[in-house]
């Protein structure tokens, strides 16, 4: 095989260094990696496209159609009435209310609820988080104030907030944010110290860096991975905390239209009437299980240690 | 070139008639070692053969990622699970290792037959067992001990690869042992079994140089005294020179040359091995910048075309892009796979730091090789 | 090791102390007016509504309430029930609520830590696969959807189905097994994740890999050694687990009518009884701080590596 | 159970209670097992602050007196009494060896006497006690508000001249006095025919002191062990949350009326698993909700559903006269405004939430309840003249008398354009209930304040649904809502306009609701004024005739609900019940504790049918008809 090659191959070639460079490899980018390992899973994709459809859906629903989901029936007739007579795709409730508006209203109220406690969780968190591991002087306080909050029992805080205050809306985000951001930032300050010692940014810091600009430039990118996961598993948790808020009679008022509102009332029916139950009930759970699923295989994905 | 599996009953069968040193005890013909990431194909080991011979001591050396260690791995059937051995043979004792798949089959070479001692001996031993468990662990296994002689054989183990006040070390946990201790007691329980062939994989890398020094001697010894073959695998050519008998170079996947250590570090043919012989700290002069490999190794995600070396090569010839080298026999015991032997190549001179080694270091100053 | 027991032990009761005090502010923010139902209020005058309000001590300013409580818990008594059970010591009525939820959570720990650690196991071992899968199904059903619709699902389904009693009867064995199997859910779900991922995480470090090429057989290696070391950072929890099952759980309790600790907490709050809230407070806390000094000291035994010092050991799981 | 053996048990159920329609024997059953919902929070029987241990109670200990079968007073533990003429000394003779057992059932050392009595209000009477009912009886018995006053006033450390300890000697010159074992004598500050109806309420039972001091006051009735028993049952089991279990005083002076020897109670949290409970044969009876009514339909179940009894409570509709919502404050003075009202609210569309079936079974047009307050012709105070009419109306829901009542406010308050005369543009805090602004200009707004139960709040979304209908959008309602247990202080700063509230008939007298509700009253919780009324009921609590009494109070009352300040619509209790239990065999009465009694109740094996309910409805009112007339 080797005879047949041209001899006149056989000249030295020039130099490329860029070429050497190369090597084959393509520039590596963080969070080009971190799409393409999360696209790798099949069932992540899907969820995610669920989810969004999902999202999407609950706010563009309640929005575009105009549907009053407390539009109450002065007719009887028009009480529970089973899905598909005449009634909508989920039927009605105990006072003749449309149970699909209900469900994609209450899909709505929840997922806000979701977001905005995810948002002040993590930004707080994080702010907090990011002051904590870069102050020294603060750490002891931190610590001691991160070491009596936890030792309170969730649940305790929870019941006595909402007790406190009057159920609504900014009541469960306070609730829920009272001791969800510390842990957030603690996990953050870890990191922040971890980074922080990091020889680069003791570098950095002897150039004259202020504190400021180095949490923000070297520090925070590292967290956002971080933060992105914990915004998407704080949804299920808080759209499940506030079932149970409604199942102890503290939840959001009852004609505000929730999906936790929804399983609350439709649990009191169940035998009567499952689909008042299950129909919630299961866009609760598609949203629950997309979010966390897709909060976890974000979190595997942003790993580098899973990159390619 | 798929393999079936089937013909793997005759595997376990090993012929245990003695191999005169010398004799060739271990023959990887033409492997390929694939991995499958994240959905792609990452080809590891391209078409490398290798062999060792009973009693010698191969270095296997080369740049990280240059598919060295895999390549031993598959000695051990100790692929990561989504790697294998997509082709080639590893003939030994008259079973072929490469078409080995069960458990049971492997369970029959590793440790008894050949062992294997790692890079980090930090991470090496379990830290929540005793070291002496750890090397009792193997006895029992392969020497079907009970407890009370398995205790003994690590003692003696222990005793055996330096360690004073055995009884009390017997009883001690990993993180209570120094770095170097760790080596040795990795060493103790991979000799606890008796093995044939010793895999040491970058053993003194993170050890401390004085340390390192210990630990070379110490395998030279156990060697010497067990009659054992060592592959030894590493990137460094000062360790290289002081262990190896023999050398085989890596590049990409590849093994690029194969000789004699003298012939290896005296009559280098490959680019790549003058390379990595100029990058040698102490051929540095005072003034001079130190000699470095420019760019980087290939991905091997993608198809190689023609010698892996090439863009990394000043001295490439036009063909290097084209076609891959075959191995140019030099001598019965040195092949290099360059296109710089071919009749048609010009003539061209070796480095001028490849021939300042040849002057700092006279021959017979590389310990090895003699044979 | 005393020096830093001592040490440990004071910071202990300094966080219940703030816990404790903390809480009992914040319920003094909650106007009396709760104590009266409608009828009492407008048939009662101001003069006796203060009569009764005196009565049940939260006249006082809250730190001689505060004071009060303190003073009697240093002499082992944790006061007297204001509303939940009025005039009822509180002792009396941990003795008889405590011994349900111990016994149901303790039932819901076995059963969740031996079903779990299999499942953890099979899920490690045969990772990727369909056990895997299935697994994981589980697990993310579990902690994403609200135990409330689950618990309550199983309730009436498997009842019905199995022809099980609907709710808890002391004296019907048949009647445990559904809240013991529901506490045992979330726990499931909790130990087989975790020992799937610490035993994955094992799987992947050099020492095993050693240990495989030493010649240990993959079964041995799996016990011996992955499982062994997955199963450490677990240990830490145990202690705060099994501590914590005298809490109750709220919702299995109360759907099951298991007169357990899990709802009373939540009555308590409700009903405005101080002195409960403090005593119970004051018990779960303390519970969390004796489980997590509990858990360093059981890492301490089973992990060589670790010696107890100044510094608490960093929790991974949660 | 397996699905088929339930089926088969359902099926036998079925088999067995058509047998018995056939005239086939019945079994009783000696126990009754049923569930309850909240705890009972304390056995002290003193302080009953929930439904629970109102049970307990009521089957536990007894009074002087307690109501039959037809709501008549009879004998208890007074074998007879008599009073004077003008109804102010009333003496009671006890019956001989009335004994107190304790939890075991077994006897203890002490008799019911007279002093257990005169003790039992001298325990009542001590604030230190925190009796919260005491209210209710402060200004009948004779010295007892002084009394009570004066240990008030030393307990706040007030100097009134005495000791504590002189002040309880005082009690000498409270109206209860025992001038021998047997006999027991209430003195009252002024008339009152109707003193019978405070004897069977928990604040005249007796209290054996003795055992009081050997307990402590602290401890008295916090477990079973630490009370003793004087009614048809003691209480063998109290695990907290759990269950109560009643069982048959051996020793009980009646103990032939007693045929249920075991009154068990399991205690569940939702409603729903009685009723399963009930279907799977745990249970001797159950509630039910208006949605498991519906549910049941169609299955061997619904024909043993029967209405369940109502009680006198009565549910209205209250108005805030002096609202902070400008819009309303200018239309609730208005009478005709109010009229609308009245005739808008769809009072049985409401109650249909309650009842799908009858939901107007569930009306009450009067504040005082019927079959409760008979005068001495055996007349009921809701059949006088004026209320019987409006008793008589029913549903009296009508769109085009409110359309029209509404228009003529509207015509008065507003100027052509829809301005509402006087009013401006204002923001209304009713903060933390609500905060809205509102433009001086119809539509209407108001608002509803309800709590966070969900019936409340179907009701309350179903109420603005139609009143938006039935004034064809000029009202809107604007809902506020407030955690269940909260209601005072919503109530109480008046942060309302409109609210419903609920009120349980104190004693056997119409004052017992209407006097409250005058000028200034004790639950005129809108503070409107109508000095017409006030001078009426005056002039009525001033007459001893019991039908001359009831003459004037049912003028006032008719007068009262003609100009709308309240608007009634619901009775207490209702809805629907399955039960083993025999009806009409047991205690009823409207006061006290006497609707939880199950003494003489018959518990058979077998659910009774909604048909032999119907018949024996029917007999119970012919005999009762004969029992009461005089």
């Amino acid at each position: 095989m080797s005879d047949r090659i041209e001899p006149a191959l056989f000249a030295p070639a020039a130099f490329d260094a860029a070429a050497a460079e190369r090597g084959g490899y393509e520039s590596y980018s963080y969070w080009r990696s971190t799409f393409r390992t999360f696209m790798k899973s099949r069932l992540a994709v899907t969820l995610l496209l669920a989810m969004t459809a999902l999202v999407a859906f609950s706010f563009a629903y309640p929005a575009l159609s105009g549907a009053d989901p407390n539009a109450v029936a002065l007719d009887t007739e028009r009480w529970n009435l089973r899905p598909g007579s005449g009634s909508g795709p989920f039927g009605t409730d105990g006072l003749g209310r449309d149970m699909w508006a209900r469900t994609w209203h209450g899909a709505r109220t929840s997922l806000l609820l979701g977001f905005v406690i995810a948002l002040f969780d993590v930004g707080l968190g994080m702010i907090a988080g990011a002051i904590w591991g870069y102050a020294r002087r603060i750490d002891r306080f931190m610590t001691e104030l991160y070491n009596v909050v936890t030792n309170i029992p969730q649940t305790v805080v929870l019941i006595l907030l909402s007790y406190i205050l009057r159920p609504g809306f900014w009541t469960i985000v306070i609730a829920l944010c009272s001791t969800g951001w510390l842990s957030i930032a603690r996990f953050v300050r870890n990191k922040v110290i971890t980074i922080r010692d990091a020889e680069y940014n003791i570098a950095s810091r002897c150039l004259g860096t202020p504190p400021g600009r180095i949490i923000g430039r070297n520090v925070l990118p590292y967290l956002v991975s971080v933060i992105i996961m914990e915004a998407a598993l704080t949804i299920p948790y808080s759209i499940g905390a506030e079932v149970f808020l409604g199942f102890i009679g503290l939840g959001l008022p009852l004609d505000t239209v929730s999906l936790g509102n929804l399983v609350n009332l439709g649990k009191a029916n169940f035998m009567l009437y499952p689909y008042q139950l299950a129909w919630p009930t299961s866009i609760l759970a598609a949203i629950t299980v997309s979010f966390y699923i897709v909060g976890n295989k974000f979190a595997d994905a942003s790993d580098p240690r899973n990159h390619v | 070139m798929m393999r079936g599996k089937t013909e793997n009953a005759a595997a376990a069968r090993l012929d245990e008639s003695p191999v005169a040193p010398g004799g060739l005890l271990l023959e990887a013909d033409g492997i390929e070692i694939g991995f499958t990431l994240r959905g792609r194909h990452l080809s590891a080991v391209r078409r490398a053969s290798l062999t060792l011979r009973a009693g010698e001591t191969l270095a296997v050396v080369g740049e990280s990622g240059s598919g060295k260690s895999v390549l031993a791995k598959s000695f051990l059937g100790m692929l990561d699970r989504n790697g294998r051995v997509e082709a080639g043979s590893i003939l030994y004792r008259g079973a072929d290792l490469a078409r080995f798949s069960a458990e049971k089959d492997w369970l029959r070479i590793r440790g008894r037959r050949i062992a294997m001692v790692f890079q980090d001996p930090m991470t090496a031993l379990n830290p929540l067992k005793t070291v002496g468990a750890q090397i009792a662990e193997a006895a029992i296994l392969h020497r079907a001990a009970d407890k009370r002689a398995a205790r003994d054989i690590a003692l003696e183990m222990l005793e055996r690869v330096g360690m004073t006040e055995p009884a009390r070390r017997y009883a001690q946990y990993p993180h209570e042992f120094s770095g170097g201790m760790r080596q040795r007691a990795v060493i103790a329980a991979a000799i606890a079994c008796g093995p044939e062939i010793l895999v040491c994989d970058e053993p003194t890398t993170a050890l401390d140089v004085t340390i390192q020094a210990q630990i070379l001697g110490l395998i030279k010894n156990l060697q010497r005294d067990l009659g054992m073959s060592v592959l030894f695998i590493t990137h460094d050519l000062g360790v290289v020179a002081r262990m190896a008998d023999r050398i085989a170079v890596m590049y990409a996947g590849q093994v690029v040359e194969e000789g004699l250590a003298r012939e290896i570090f005296y009559d280098a043919r490959h680019p790549y091995t003058w390379a990595l012989l100029a990058s040698l700290p102490q051929l540095g002069l005072k003034g001079e910048e130190l000699f470095a490999i420019r760019g980087t190794p290939p991905s091997l995600f993608k198809e190689i075309k023609g010698d892996a070396f090439a863009p990394r090569n000043p001295m490439a010839l036009e063909v290097d892009f084209e076609f891959e080298p075959p191995f140019f026999q030099v001598s019965p015991t040195h092949r290099a796979k360059t296109w710089l032997l071919d009749p048609r190549a010009p003539r061209l001179e070796e480095p001028e730091t490849v021939r300042r080694l040849r002057a700092k270091f006279p021959q017979g100053s590389i310990q090895g090789g003699t044979r | 090791m005393l020096r830093y027991m001592l040490k440990r032990f004071a910071q202990s009761i300094l966080t219940v102390a703030l816990v404790v005090l903390a809480v009992f502010m914040l319920l003094r923010l909650m106007p009396t007016s709760g104590y009266f139902s409608r009828e009492d209020y407008v048939t009662m005058d101001e003069a006796a509504r203060t009569a009764y309000l005196r009565t049940l001590g939260v006249l006082d300013d809250p730190f001689t309430q505060f004071g009060r409580f303190a003073s009697a818990l240093a002499g082992g008594d944790l006061g007297r029930s204001i509303t939940v059970y009025p005039r009822t010591p509180i002792t009396e009525i941990l003795a008889e609520k405590i011994p349900y939820s111990l016994w149901f959570g303790v039932a819901g720990i076995s059963v969740s830590m031996a079903l779990g650690l299999l499942l953890g196991v099979m899920m490690a071992r045969y990772k990727d696969g369909p056990t895997d899968w299935l697994g994981t199904a589980y697990v993310v059903v579990v902690r994403a959807v609200p135990s409330l619709i689950y618990l309550f699902l199983i309730q009436t389904a498997a009842s019905r189905l199995l022809g099980l009693p609907m709710i808890f009867y002391a004296d019907d064995v048949s009647s445990w097994i559904l809240p013991a199997a529901s506490m045992a859910l979330p726990g499931l779900a909790w130990y087989a994740i975790w020992l799937r991922r610490f035993m994955v995480d094992e799987e992947n470090k050099d020492y095993i890999k050693f240990a495989v090429a030493k010649g240990v057989p993959r079964g041995k290696v799996m016990t011996g050694h992955v499982l062994r070391n997955a199963i450490v950072p677990l240990v830490q929890y145990f202690p705060t687990q099994v501590l914590l099952t005298i809490t109750g759980s709220l919702i299995i309790e109360s759907i099951y009518s298991i007169p357990g600790m899990g709802g009373l907490l939540v009555y308590a709050i409700r009903q405005h009884d101080n002195t409960l809230v403090q005593a119970l407070v004051l018990i779960y806390s303390a519970l969390v701080v004796a489980g997590v000094f509990l858990g360093d000291v059981l890492m301490a035994l089973v992990d060589p590596r670790i010696k107890l010092s100044s510094a608490p050991v960093e929790r991974e799981a949660a | 159970m397996k699905r088929a053996t339930l089926v088969a048990a359902t099926l036998a159920m079925v088999g067995l209670t058509a047998m018995a329609g056939c005239g086939a024997a019945r079994k009783s059953a000696d126990r009754y097992a049923t569930t309850y919902f909240t705890e009972a929070k304390t056995l002290n029987y003193f302080l009953l602050l929930d439904s629970t241990a109102q049970r307990v109670a009521a089957n536990t200990q007894d009074g002087l007196v307690e109501n039959d079968r037809f709501g008549r007073y009879v004998p208890s533990l007074a074998e007879s009494w008599t009073h004077n003429d003008d109804y102010t000394v009333w003496t009671f003779t006890l019956r001989q060896g009335a004994a107190w057992v304790d939890s075991a059932g077994q006897r203890t050392a002490w008799e019911v006497t007279a002093d257990d009595f005169v003790e039992g209000l001298r325990y009542v009477a001590d604030p230190a006690n925190g009796i919260k009912n005491v209210s209710t009886i402060r200004k009948v018995i004779a010295g007892l508000n002084g009394y009570y006053y004066d240990l008030l006033d030393i307990d706040e450390g007030k100097d009134i001249g005495m000791t504590r300890e002189a002040a309880e000697e005082n009690f000498r010159t409270v109206g209860v006095a025992a001038p021998d074992p047997r006999t027991v004598v209430y003195t009252l500050t002024k008339p009152t025919p109707y003193f019978l109806s405070y004897l069977v309420t928990e604040l005249f039972f007796p209290l054996e002191r003795a055992f009081l001091d050997q307990v402590g006051a602290q401890d008295f009735g916090t477990s079973r062990e630490r009370l003793i028993y004087s009614g048809a049952y003691y209480l063998a089991d109290w695990q907290r949350d759990k269950q109560i279990v009643m069982e048959k005083n051996p020793l009980y002076w009646d103990a032939a009326s007693v045929p249920v020897k075991t009154v068990s109670m399991q205690k569940v949290t939702d409603p729903a698993v009685s009723v399963e409970m009930f279907i799977r044969g745990e249970l001797s009876a159950t509630g039910l909700q208006a949605d498991q009514v519906k549910a049941l339909a169609g299955t061997p179940q619904a024909e043993f559903v029967y209405p369940a009894e109502i009680s006198s409570v009565t549910y209205w509709f209250i108005q805030n006269f002096s609202s902070d919502n400008p819009e309303f404050r200018a239309f609730v003075n208005n009478p005709d405004f109010r009229k609308a009202l009245y005739y808008g609210i769809d009072r049985v569309k409401l109650l249909s939430l309650y009842d799908p079936y009858n939901p107007a079974g569930l009306l009450r047009n009067t504040v005082v309840p019927e079959e409760t307050v008979v005068d001495e012709n055996g007349r009921d105070y809701t059949d006088y003249p004026g209320l019987a009419e409006l008793k008589a109306a029913g549903d009296y829901f009508d769109t085009d008398k409110a359309r029209s009542y509404f228009a003529k406010a509207v015509a008065a308050l507003t100027d052509g354009a829809g301005a509402i005369k006087g009013v401006s543009p204002a923001t209304v805090d009713m903060k933390p209930v609500a905060e809205f602004a509102v433009d001086g200009k119809l539509p209407l707004q108001m608002l509803y304040v309800h709590s966070n139960d969900a019936n409340d709040t179907k009701m309350a979304l179903l109420l603005q649904a139609m009143l938006e209908e039935v004034f064809q959008g000029q009202v809107k309602l604007v809902l506020g809502q407030y955690v269940d247990d909260k209601f005072n202080d919503v109530v109480e700063p008046r942060r309302f306009d409109l609210v419903y509230d609920s009120f349980r008939f104190g004693f056997g007298d119409p004052s017992a609701q209407l006097s409250r509700l005058v000028t200034d009253g004790g639950i005129n919780d809108g503070r409107y004024s109508d000095p017409e009324f006030d001078a009426l009921i005056q002039e009525a609590e001033g007459e001893n005739l019991l039908s001359e009494r009831y003459a004037l109070f049912s003028r006032a009352e008719r007068l009262f609900i003609d100009r709308v300040y309240v608007i009634p619509f619901q009775v207490g209790g209702g809805a629907y019940t399955m039960s083993k239990a025999v009806p009409f065999t047991y205690p009823r009465g409207g006061f006290g504790t006497t609707r939880f009694k199950y003494k003489g109740m018959i518990v058979e094996r077998e659910p009774v049918t909604k048909a032999r309910y119907e018949k024996l409805k029917a007999e119970f009112l012919s005999e009762m008809e004969s029992a009461t007339k005089r």
